[in-house]
């Protein structure tokens, strides 16, 4: 092409010194610099989670025991595995963490999504209601709890007050004693504390949906109903597939709500009261670890495979 | 005598209120006599967090507290990092608590802590109403029952809809194997596992004991009580919504208080027994104090320790904040009997208090405790009968009571 | 007969009134254009007539039926959206389906629509794609699709090419006004682009501030101009002012200055007092260079355009008086004129062309001679 | 027929607003009670009574915890948004290998759970001498906040258009003066979220909190509550439980009801996109 | 003398190169445009140039020294942005000041600077605003201020008008060649809006999929393009092309047929063989209603468009037989010329006016006669 035989052929000066070049990549590299920002995090993570979490790996294949952590301890293989996969409370205490995490996580979806459609609406006094619904987020779990097991006493809980006055129910139902009610009444305070963060999420998602998509969707159709199946729920699924990760992770390693209500109790404790109890008060050590990286394992895998499970949606909208 | 060096003490005593306050001036009067300062740290309200909290410490060999104030059911799991009393107190001093609480604190021929304040299940009813239709206390559980029964239906009938029989701590955690052991016990079911170590717990009288008791949920007991513990309790009796309860004798003074429905209606008996004239039995509950093996003062804190759980100290304590003495003794001083005059009864109770299978068990009695709790509360809910569950307990403690050497 | 009717409709977001007690009848079969700048509410209007927004006063007819209470699905208008709106998660198929569905309409039926618009618009290869794997032209050819396959009473366009580059803009254009006839239908068609209101539209609407400034046919608004505000605003180049002043001459007649030297003379119905400023407009493509003109505009070339097929120049007037303010006029000439940066230059032109509008800005009647 | 759906609606947001609220409502009923009156159900306290509240605000220890509370989680805050924004810019805008699995890595912390580290840290904890301080609490909570904290402002930083980024780039930014000198002053709403979301999420924390601290004056808020008892062990003091905990939880609605609209926003293009 | 020069430069991402072994010279204190449709390469060899993608091969040099390891910053080039890209949190000021800083200039210094950029774009009053507080137009000259107080030896504009509308753009064009020539800078200027090449540029260079296509002055690029896709891509309305077939004549001689009846006859050096397809480009303001032109083209007027001042035809050609596609062309007559749609209508041209394609679309050099 005659536009290369009007190229001058300069010499190719000599490229600047090594110093300056490594100083001058030292500067501007992006990558170096990436690395060094990197830095706080992982050495923060590694320090704080990275060796606490190896330690535990190492111990799960150990016989040790909490008032002997630092004496010798013997390495036992896959013992505590074993031990822990053949014992029947583990599977309980496993179904029991599913059932919770999934009637819990499905319920403040459903939740969470009426909410920040309500949210989504123009009218006097929203703010007013968003503010009211990040109220319960805004109590620590532990007090929340508290603040359950009063109201589902039996006799001068406020709960049965109000269902009988309202006649829901004849007589004061004990919410926390049979396991069948106690599971529906530990998922109500989960779903109560955390559905505003459902909802936030949510709500930012459905404001992100370009305000022209519904008018024109208003022109195609009459019915809201449809409107809110074929348009709006399509477009905001990414955004509740994030919001259920982040809820599931939490509610998988639902803790300290299971020990204030109800305390260790094997049929219907979850995995980390199960955990817990192995690790604190019966001073297995090696089992509770092992019990610790099942359940890591557990949610890891689960994890891995819903983000796999929602990857096309996400590429969609 | 320790003299005033360097030394400085931390001491794990109560939490906040009533009980801080005392161990506090008990600590202040040794203080000043030794003029060795003592750091008092208040632990968490819920022994499970106390207990693991107080793991974590030992087990890091910490030096940060030097005295513990321990559970009765916690020598056993403590005590390799417990400093060991028997060199340092006479056997005389030692005779002075009462045996089962001295027993309860030796592990393997150590005594590992001594006995500060002692406790047991004690029988609350409702003198009022018992006056009221003419019943006396029962004696036995069986007539416990049908007393309860008799009131409850008469109360509904005449109203009062929400009476019930009998509450007691049915929630799953330490608290209802206490409630068992005593039901247990007092047929002569044993005591879960026995001090040569061997379980029992699956035997007919126990059996039978836990049958009864479970066939009143939902009759006279209010179901709820499956997820009561001392609190929830006293709120239900408190509020005259129970005949009877089963609780511990701090009860007494919060239900006679100002404001409280059943004020100067109640009375306190002891526990009703399986058979006529069989044992009645109260679980022994209760505190002790012991200095950690990791303590860079042991002197001054065994000092302390002394000091605390002497005669005097403990009388104070009774007097002001009617804590039951260890010390047999007090129970018949007049200036104490003054201030309670409860302690007339509380005497027997606490002297033949059953201890719990800790000290036998040892590091594994949490995991017995637990075990036994939930098979009990299976039965109580209804969820499984009482002979499979004491059948599957049996097996699980057997799994691993080692040979009944733990 | 007309199909759409606004009476005295007015429009206010909380306190501010955004459209002012306007009214307007819109043809049937015809294609009604709404120019007007950015801001002046020709988008509101439309969305009015959708019934996407409430008017808060007036009434809106459709077919001779009064619409202010009929949700907009049913009032039987089909939109095209600047940003065309696809549903995203939709293919092309879907997205105009969506649509027919809720209107009810029987499988095959829907099929029909959906094949022969598709077909109209050259999108039948596309029907499997999502939005995002088109390129803008067609994009905007499914949105228009959307509109068509309802056959609406009414289409209503919002500046549907103004995210297309120029070429493509051109091609659209076309197209738009093909269909359009073939189909006989009626549209709005919001633009600020004043390239696609002269070419599209069968009538024009000129609007300022939420108010109507001025209606009728493209070339009418073009060359009669009712105020110098509608002047500006049609034609690129812009049409150059230029100021001047009035001295009445005799009865209907006057003399109006505005460069040293020779004024122009011209009569007039309009009573004014002598020394009136005014300013008087021409369309660049009505400059020449031609010393024969009766117009002539000195000043120095200040910018050359060359576009390949014509030039634009940018001349810097000489000023009768320093107190007199810069005025610089473009000139629509030849491609390959001859004339350089900072020489001087005479413009010419023909009085006839060019219109006289008082300080306030309205037209004064006047013919040149 | 607009008339049934307004009144409709407004019905369900009272739903709403009912069940969000109700149970604060009630612990500030009980906070007011006292005596055996806390064993009754009144839906407004027929005599109330400040007592508990006074109780608890002349424990000194509780106030002290309170400032505890207030000094970590800020620290928490503070620190986890400082290095999190850092990161965050690697993580959104350099393309580097190994990206994705330092991002996976960073997630799967938060898969562990919480009982699984505390004796690996309290023994770091002690190593570090940081055993019984309010900055060894401070450091654990990194462990809790970092991984979505990184999240959130990853997913933002992604948001801010490139062009920005290499405007600064010719003016002769290194990384530094971009991540502070362009992009800080962009994030504020991703920093009001991600920094009450750490805030809270420290400020409830009770495990660490109970384990890692000693002496009262070293408590935080969920701890004081737990400590909270009556005249004896068994006794639970439900009237000052539920004043404290209405006290403590104010803040945190104050908190929130301030940074209500940059949460929503933040989280837009935060967690949303990211 | 050179100011920017590309020497075999090449640019993957990833796998995929989208600039293929280009050379290039740019001289300096001239403003070179490169045109292309989207995705040919335009911004990223420009950001290659700026250092914000580094070359995959090839050197590139500023004032003869080879940047290819300079950081951006350092290689003096001022780029302003499509979307302007100013720091939202600083006011203008600020925005200008920034850059400078990290010159490390001294104070005084910097501020003279910014005060006389501020003067030349007229933003001294608004100095101390936020961008968001400014219109397109303003934001537009405080992204070219940013680059400006840096006085860098290259200015580099990245499709700096396409987020203005019509009106604001024309205003900004004559903003920016004035401002260029009074400073006399290089620039290197990327657009796809083919007036804004054409009027700004000293020199042009077609690109196409990341390959030099043609470069050169605007109007010798407009007139004698040297294929196909660069006679297409320049003017707009875009050139005509209606196929036809050679006829071999007499020695270097030829006719070209394309409708019915008579061909045109015309002489070329080069060589084909008799009944090549070939296509001829007439642009729309060669064809005129004039009988007496050699070239004519009979066809069937489909659209008219009126623009004021002009009006563009539409004409679907009569097929030379049913076999042959459908061609249509565009003219561009006078505003008041008379024609109806769907009336059949002759257009002429002059046959020196219009260029020979072959199929694989470079030019055949020919001269009509
Ligand atoms: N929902 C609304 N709330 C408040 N003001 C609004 C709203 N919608 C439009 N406006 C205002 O109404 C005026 C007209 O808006 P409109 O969109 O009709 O202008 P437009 O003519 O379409 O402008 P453009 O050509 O830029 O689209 C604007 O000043 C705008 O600020
Ligand atoms: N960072 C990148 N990674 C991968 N591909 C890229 C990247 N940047 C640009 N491309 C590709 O390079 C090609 C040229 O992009 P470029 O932006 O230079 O086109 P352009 O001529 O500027 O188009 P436009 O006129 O739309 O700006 C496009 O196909 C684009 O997809
Ligand atoms: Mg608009
Ligand atoms: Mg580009």
């Amino acid at each position: 092409m005659e536009a290369t035989a009007s190229v001058p052929v300069f010499p190719i000066d000599r490229p600047a010194s090594a110093f300056k070049r490594w100083q001058q990549w030292l500067l501007y590299s992006r990558v170096f610099w990436a690395w060094v920002f990197l830095a706080p995090t992982l050495i923060t993570l590694v320090l704080v989670a990275g060796r606490p979490l190896l330690g535990t790996f190492y111990l799960s294949f150990t016989d040790a025991e909490l008032l002997t952590l630092d004496d010798s301890v013997t390495w036992v293989g896959f013992k505590n595995y074993a031990a822990i996969l053949s014992d029947p409370d583990w599977w309980v205490a496993l179904r029991n963490t599913l059932v919770f995490s999934f009637l819990s996580v499905v319920l403040e979806t459903l939740l969470g999504l009426g909410i920040a459609l309500v949210l989504n609406e123009e009218f006097r006094g929203r703010s007013f209601l968003r503010a009211a619904v990040l109220v319960p987020w805004a109590i620590p779990t532990v007090i929340s709890a508290k603040m359950w097991t009063w109201m589902y006493n039996d006799m001068y809980g406020v709960i049965n007050a109000g269902f009988m006055a309202l006649g829901l129910t004849s007589e004061p139902v004990a919410w926390l004693s049979s396991p069948s009610t106690a599971m529906f009444a530990l998922v109500m305070v989960d779903v109560w504390k955390t559905t505003p963060f459902m909802a936030l999420l949510i709500l930012a998602g459905l404001q992100l949906i370009p305000k022209d998509v519904y008018e024109a969707a208003k022109l195609d159709s009459g019915s809201p109903f449809r409107i809110f199946f074929k348009i709006t729920l399509p477009l905001i699924q990414p955004t509740i597939a994030i919001a259920v990760i982040f809820r599931a992770l939490d509610a998988l390693r639902v803790f300290d709500l299971f020990y204030v209500l109800i305390g260790s109790k094997v049929d219907t404790g979850t995995v980390t009261i199960y955990a817990r109890q192995r690790l604190m008060e019966f001073q297995e050590f090696g089992v509770g670890s092992a019990a610790s990286v099942l359940i890591f394992l557990f949610i890891g895998s689960f994890t891995l495979l819903y983000l796999w499970a929602v990857r096309p949606q996400r590429d969609e909208a | 005598q320790p003299t005033a060096n360097a030394a400085e003490l931390t001491i794990s005593c109560g939490s906040n209120g009533l009980e801080r306050q005392i161990c506090q001036s008990g600590i202040d009067a040794w203080s000043k006599k030794t003029g060795v300062p003592v750091k008092v740290f208040s632990s968490p309200n819920d022994s499970n967090d106390r207990l693991a909290l107080y793991q974590q410490l030992l087990g890091a060999k910490s030096a940060d507290i030097d005295i513990y104030q321990i559970d009765v059911v916690w020598p056993g799991i403590l005590a390799k990092h417990l400093l060991d009393f028997e060199t340092q107190v006479s056997a005389k001093e030692v005779s002075e608590h009462i045996k089962g609480a001295i027993a309860n604190n030796r592990v393997d021929k150590r005594l590992v802590a001594l006995p500060w304040f002692t406790d047991g299940g004690v029988l609350y009813y409702r003198a009022d109403l018992l006056k009221k239709y003419g019943l006396s206390v029962p004696s036995t559980w069986e007539e416990m029952g049908s007393v309860a029964k008799v009131i409850m239906d008469k109360e509904r009938a005449s109203g009062a809809t929400d009476t019930w029989g009998y509450v007691y701590q049915g929630r799953a955690y330490e608290g209802l194997t206490c409630n068992a052991l005593e039901w247990v016990a007092s047929f002569g079911g044993g005591s879960v596992v026995e001090p040569d170590g061997k379980v029992s717990i699956n035997n007919p009288k126990a059996l039978k004991a836990i049958d009864l008791i479970a066939s009143w949920t939902g009759s006279i007991v209010p179901p709820g009580t499956l997820s009561y513990s001392e609190e929830e309790a006293r709120g239900a009796f408190q509020t005259g919504k129970a005949v009877f309860m089963r609780n511990w004798p701090y009860a007494w003074a919060l239900l006679n208080s100002e404001g409280s429905t059943v004020k100067g209606k109640v009375g306190m008996a002891p526990l009703p027994s399986g058979e006529k004239k069989g044992p009645r039995a109260a679980t022994l509950g209760g505190w002790s104090l012991a200095v950690s093996a990791y303590s860079k003062a042991p002197k001054e804190a065994v000092d302390l320790v002394r000091y605390l759980t002497s005669a005097e100290e403990q009388k104070r304590r009774a007097i002001e904040g009617s804590f039951n003495p260890t010390r047999f003794a007090l129970y018949d001083n007049k200036e104490v009997l003054a201030k309670n005059p409860l302690f007339k009864d509380l005497k027997a109770v606490f002297l033949n208090a059953v201890p719990r299978p800790a000290g036998k068990t040892g590091a594994k009695y949490n995991r017995v405790s637990a075990d036994f709790w939930n098979a009990v509360h299976q039965a109580l809910s209804g969820t499984e009968k009482a002979g499979p569950s004491l059948k599957r307990l049996e097996e699980k403690l057997t799994s691993y009571s080692n040979g009944g050497n733990w | 007969m007309a199909s759409v009717v606004l009476r005295n409709i007015a429009k206010k977001f909380g306190k501010v009134e955004i459209v002012h007690d306007l009214s307007l009848v819109v043809e049937s079969n015809a294609l009604t254009v709404f120019v007007g700048p950015s801001g002046c509410g020709k988008s509101t209007i439309l969305r009015c007539i959708a019934g996407l927004e409430e008017v808060s006063s007036g009434d809106v007819f459709i077919d001779n039926v009064r619409v202010n209470d009929v949700v907009p699905f049913k009032r039987g208008v089909g939109m095209v959206f600047q940003s065309y709106a696809l549903y995203p998660h939709m293919n092309v198929y879907e997205n105009m389906r969506f649509g027919l569905l809720s209107l009810g309409l029987p499988k095959a039926e829907i099929h029909a629509r959906i094949e022969k618009a598709a077909e109209i618009l050259a999108l039948t290869p596309y029907l499997q794609r999502k939005p995002k794997q088109l390129s803008g032209g067609q994009r905007q050819r499914v949105a228009m699709g959307r509109a068509l396959v309802r056959q609406p009473k009414v289409f209503l366009f919002d500046e549907p090419l103004s995210n297309l580059d120029a070429a493509l803009r051109t091609k659209m254009r076309v197209e738009i006004a093909r269909l359009r006839k073939s189909l006989g239908a009626t549209a709005i068609y919001v633009t600020h682009d004043q390239v696609e209101a002269m070419t599209l539209a069968d009538k024009i609407v000129v609007l300022r501030a939420g108010r109507i400034e001025q209606q009728g046919s493209p070339l009418d608004v073009y060359h009669n101009p009712v105020n110098r505000f509608v002047a500006s605003f049609l034609g690129s180049p812009a049409m150059n002012f230029v100021p001047g002043r009035l001295r009445s001459g005799g009865a209907k007649s006057a003399q109006l200055e505005f460069q040293k030297g020779n004024p122009l003379e011209f009569s007039t119905n309009a009573s004014f007092q002598s020394g009136t400023e005014v300013e008087f407009g021409i369309r660049p493509e009505h400059l020449t260079i031609n010393p024969d003109l009766r117009g002539q505009l000195q000043g120095k070339v200040f910018a050359v355009e060359k576009l390949g097929d014509q030039a634009l120049v940018h001349l810097m007037l000489d000023r009768a008086n320093d107190s007199q303010a810069e005025t610089t006029v473009v000139a629509r000439l030849p491609w390959d004129m001859k004339c350089e940066v900072d020489t001087d230059l005479s413009l010419g032109f023909d009085p006839d062309r060019c219109h006289l509008f008082e300080s306030h800005g309205t037209r004064l009647e006047s013919s040149f001679h | 027929m607009k008339w049934v759906g307004k009144i409709a609606f407004y019905f369900l947001v009272t739903l709403i607003v009912f069940y969000a609220v109700f149970p604060f409502y009630w612990a500030v009923v009980t906070s007011l009670k006292n005596g055996a009156d806390l064993f009754k159900v009144e839906w407004i306290p027929t005599s109330p009574t400040l007592v508990n509240y006074r109780s608890i605000l002349t424990t000194d220890s509780f106030l002290q915890s309170v400032l505890n509370s207030v000094l970590v989680a800020g620290a928490t805050s503070l620190f986890a948004l400082l290095i999190a924004i850092l990161s965050s810019y690697s993580l959104s805008r350099v393309r580097f290998r190994g990206r994705s699995l330092v991002l996976l890595t960073i997630l799967s912390v938060s898969m562990f759970p919480q009982i699984a580290v505390l004796s690996g840290m309290f023994e770091l904890i002690r190593w570090l001498g940081l055993y019984n301080t309010l900055s060894g609490l401070t450091f654990c909570y990194m462990a809790l906040v970092l991984p979505f904290t990184v999240w959130v402002m990853r997913g933002f930083m992604k948001s801010i258009p490139k062009e920005l980024e290499e405007a600064a780039i010719l003016d002769g930014c290194g990384p530094t003066r971009i991540v502070f000198q362009v992009f800080f002053p962009l994030m504020k709403p991703a920093l009001a979220t991600t920094g009450l979301l750490a805030f809270i999420a420290a400020w409830n924390e009770f495990l660490f909190a109970l384990t890692f601290t000693l002496s009262s004056d070293k408590r935080t808020v969920p701890v004081a509550i737990a400590m909270l008892s009556g005249g004896s062990q068994f006794e639970l003091p439900w009237g000052n439980i539920m004043a404290a905990s209405v006290i403590v939880t104010l803040p945190l609605i104050g908190l929130v009801l301030i940074f209500q609209k940059h949460i929503v926003s933040g989280l837009t293009s935060g967690a949303v996109k990211g």
